[in-house]
C-alpha cells in the first residue's frame, strides 16, 4: 500500500527556503541530525525549538546551536563548514576519531546532504564532478553517506542546463552506493532505493510531465 | 532518539527479551549497575548471553544473575576471581558456556560495534590458544588476529551523573567499560546517582554524549564493603 | 618518557628531520598550531609528508609551510577551500602531491597507528574511487575496505591548556583531530596557551593524558578574523 | 660487547623485597609503567619518589597512588587487581578502550608481569596452567604482554618442586609469543630474545650450577 501523491503542479516549484522547511517537517522530534554544509544547513531554521532536534557537526560537537553572530563569534567553535556556530545548553565536545565512529557506527537518526546526482536506487554522487583538472576534495561526505540511519539528500531537480539529477546511474564519481533514502527538490519529493524511485510530492510540475523530463521509471 | 529518564528502574528494564545479548558494565565491582541488574532479574528475561569484563562476584549484581538462571552464556576476560563462586559451579556443571576474550579485545571489538568497523587486525593473542581457529595476517613483520565486533541488544551501564539530554559522566576508575558499551547496543540503559539539567554538566568533559543513551534512571550510590570488591 | 617543557618554539621543533611525516592539528583554522608551523619553517625541515584535514588557509599556518616549498605531499581530507590558493597553485603545478581520504577514515587510520591495531574494514568509500586498488571485504552483506594505519613521525597540535604531566584540555571544536594526532605520533608537540601545576586539570577532564604529549611549549591565543576562518 | 656477569653465588637468594627493589633500579627515571598484579604491585614501593615514574593501571588510570588505606578507601578507584588506591596529581582516568590503545599501541614503556614460564626466546606463558578443569581467564595479560616497549618478567627461577620455569619452550598455554625482553627472579637477571638467554646477574648461586639446573644454553 503506497499513499497517493500530492501532486501540485498549479503552484511553484519549492523556494530554497520552502524546501528547507518541507525537509524540517519530516525530521522526527527529538532525532540527532547532521546537516550537510551549504543548503542542508538552512533547515536548523525551520525546526520548531520545541522537537529537540539535536544537531551534530563532524568537527567534533552534539548540540550545536544558530550561526554565531556579533560578540558570540568564537573561531575555536565552527561547524563544518567552518562558519562561527553557538552552543546550546546540553552540548559536547568530542573528537574526530569519536564523532566519525559516531557517524560510521550508525547513531545519527538523520542526515540531510546535497547532491550532484542521485541514481533511482539511492547511489549519492556529491563529491567531485569528475572534470579532469579539478582537486578532488571529500571532506567528510563519504562518512555522511553511509553513517546515518537515514540520509535525505536536498538539491534541485534539474541542472541550470535543465538535465535532470535524478537519475538511471551517477555519471559523476560516487560517494557511496546505495546510500540514499529520499531526495528533497524543488519540484519533488522522491523515495528512492532497490525498487528505484517512487513519487512522493510534485511542485510546480504534474507527475506525467515529471515522467517526460526524467529518464528514471516513476512509481507511485 | 531522546534519551528517556525512567521513574523505576523496573521501567528502565521494559521490553528486554529472552535470547538478548547484554553488555553489562563494570571492573568487578567498580563501575557495576546492580540496581539494573536486579530489575532485570525481577523483569525475567533469561537465555542471555551476558558481555562483561568479569562473570560476578559473591552473590551480588551478575552472579545473582547466574544464580537465577537467566544466563545462557558469559562472553568476559576473566572470569575467576575469590568469590565468583556462582559462576564456578555453573561453568563446572556445564551449564553455562564461556568465551574468554583478552581484556582490551574486548573492549576494543565493542568499539568496533560502535563505531562502525567490520572487522580489525590485533596483534594481540596471536600465537596462543584463544587466537585459535580465527584468521590471522602478518602486517609490518607481526601477525595479527582478524577481530570481529561484539554488538549488545542492550547495554546496561552505571555512571556517576546524568544531564537530561542523556550526557554522562563518571567516577574514576568506575568509568571502565561504561563510555564503549554505551556505543555498541541497541539500546542503552544507565543508571545514575544523580540528573541534572541540560546544561548542569561540563560540555568539555562530557564523556558519553546523550546520543547514545536511551534511557535514565536515578539509582542510590551503593555502600560496598572493601571485601565486596575484590 | 616525562613530557618536557621547551622554552620556545623552536625549542620545540628541534631535531625535525627532511623526509618526516607530520601529522598537523586543526579543522580550518581551528585547532591549527600556527606557532609551532612557524618554527617548523624556520626550523627548516624539507620533503615532509603532511597529515592534515584540509591544505591551508589563505597565506598562514600549512599555508605558509607549502608556500616555502617544504612540502613533498599531502594526505587531507579537504584540500580545496575558498582560501586554499597556494595548495591550488602548487598541485595544478605539480609541485605537491595529494592522497585524498575520507575525513572519517584518516581520523581512524591514525586512531589505527596510536591503538596499535594493524588494519581495519570500514563501509566508508566502498564502490567509490577512492577505494580502488585497495582490498575489500564482504562483511555483514556489506562491502568494507581494508584500510591501514597512518602513523607520524611527528605530530604538531594545539590545545587549550596543559598541567606540567603533559595532560591536555582543549576548546570546543578546536579539539578536532589534536587528541588522535597525538596517539599517533613517534614525537609529539602540543602548543598550548597555558601550563598548569600536575593537579591543575581535574583528572576526569583529562582529553589527552600527558603520556601521550613529549613537548610542551606555550604560546599566545591568536586572534583571528572571521574571514580567515572559513 | 657484553658487560660481565655479576655473579653473586656468596649470598642468599633475592627475597621478594630485595628483588622488588632489584626491578626497580632498571625502571628509567620519568618512564610510563604498568605493575602486573600480584608480586609486581610491590615494585611501586621501591621507586624513588624523584623519578617521576607514572603508573598506569588498566581498568582506565595514568597517575595512580599507592594502596588506599582508612578513609582514602574509595570502591571507584581500584587498581587492576581491584584493590583500593589513590589517585596523583596530575592523574587522568579514561575508559577501557582508550586504556587498551594505549598498551597495545606501544606508549607504555614499561610493565612488569609475573609468570608460569618464559622461553629462551621470550615467549611468555602467565595466564592459564593447562590443566584441563582449570576455568581459563586471561584479562589484560596477552594486551599487556604485546603492548609495552620493555616487556619484564618477575618471578621464582624454580618452581616449588625445583623444576625450572625458564625454559626452552613453554609447556603451557601462551600469553605471547617472543615478548619478554627480561626476567627478574630470585637467582638471577636474564636478558631473553632471539639470541637466547644472556646471564646479567646471579644471587645465591653461581653461573656454572645455573648452567647445571637450567634446560636452556645461557652466554654471558
Amino acid at each position: 500500500m503506497t499513499s497517493p501523491v500530492l501532486e501540485r503542479a498549479d503552484r511553484a516549484p519549492l523556494t530554497t527556503d520552502e524546501l528547507a522547511a518541507r525537509i524540517a517537517r519530516d525530521i522526527p522530534a527529538g532525532s540527532y541530525v547532521n546537516l550537510g554544509i551549504g543548503q542542508p544547513t538552512r533547515i536548523a531554521e525551520h525546526l520548531p525549538p520545541d522537537a529537540g532536534v539535536v544537531l551534530h557537526t563532524e568537527n567534533g560537537m552534539l548540540g550545536m546551536g544558530p550561526a554565531a553572530t556579533g560578540d558570540e563569534i568564537d573561531l575555536d567553535l565552527t561547524n563544518a563548514g567552518k562558519v562561527p556556530v553557538t552552543e546550546l545548553p546540553g552540548a559536547a565536545y568530542f573528537h574526530h576519531a569519536d564523532s566519525f565512529a559516531m557517524m560510521r557506527g550508525g547513531h545519527l537518526d538523520v542526515c540531510v546532504l546535497g547532491a550532484f546526482q542521485v541514481s533511482r536506487h539511492g547511489d549519492l554522487a556529491n563529491w567531485h564532478t569528475g572534470e579532469p583538472d579539478a582537486i578532488p576534495a571529500v571532506g567528510g561526505a563519504m562518512d555522511l553517506a553511509v553513517g546515518a540511519r537515514q540520509v535525505l539528500v536536498m538539491m534541485k531537480l534539474f541542472t541550470r542546463d535543465g538535465a535532470p539529477k535524478l537519475v538511471p546511474a551517477c555519471t559523476y564519481p560516487l560517494t557511496g552506493p546505495r546510500c540514499v533514502h529520499r531526495v528533497y527538490t524543488d519540484h519533488g519529493v522522491f523515495a528512492v532505493g532497490p525498487d528505484g524511485v517512487r513519487v512522493l510530492e510534485t511542485y510546480g510540475i504534474s507527475v506525467a510531465a515529471l515522467r517526460e523530463r526524467l529518464d528514471v521509471e516513476l512509481t507511485g | 532518539m531522546t534519551t528517556t529518564i525512567a521513574a523505576t528502574t523496573d521501567e528502565a528494564v521494559a521490553g528486554i527479551e529472552d535470547g538478548s545479548t547484554v553488555l553489562v558494565g563494570g571492573f568487578g565491582l567498580a563501575g557495576m549497575p546492580f540496581d539494573l541488574i536486579d530489575a532485570l532479574i525481577r523483569q525475567g528475561a533469561g537465555d542471555l548471553t551476558i558481555v562483561s569484563n568479569n562473570a560476578g562476584n559473591g552473590d551480588v549484581g551478575l552472579a545473582a544473575l547466574l544464580k537465577a538462571g537467566r544466563v545462557r552464556k558469559v562472553i568476559c576476560s576473566f572470569p575467576r576471581q575469590s568469590d565468583s563462586y556462582v559462576f564456578d559451579a555453573l561453568y563446572r556443571a556445564g551449564r553455562v558456556e564461556l568465551e574468554v576474550v583478552p581484556q582490551g579485545t574486548l573492549a576494543e571489538r565493542m568499539r568496533a560495534a560502535g563505531a562502525g568497523i567490520g572487522a580489525f587486525y590485533s596483534p594481540v593473542g596471536a600465537g596462543t590458544p584463544l587466537a585459535e581457529g580465527k584468521e590471522t595476517r602478518e602486517i609490518d613483520g607481526r601477525v595479527h588476529v582478524l577481530e570481529f565486533p561484539v554488538k549488545g541488544d542492550v547495554a546496561l551501564i552505571s555512571a556517576h551523573r546524568a544531564d537530561t539530554m542523556g550526557n554522562l559522566v563518571y567516577r574514576k576508575t568506575a568509568r571502565n567499560f561504561g563510555p564503549v558499551m554505551a556505543t555498541a547496543a541497541t539500546t542503552v540503559i544507565a543508571q545514575v546517582t544523580d540528573i541534572v539539567p541540560a546544561g548542569g554538566i561540563d560540555p568539555e568533559a562530557v564523556v558519553t554524549p546523550g546520543i547514545f543513551v536511551d534511557r535514565l534512571v536515578r539509582a542510590e550510590a551503593r555502600r560496598l564493603t572493601v571485601e565486596g570488591a575484590r
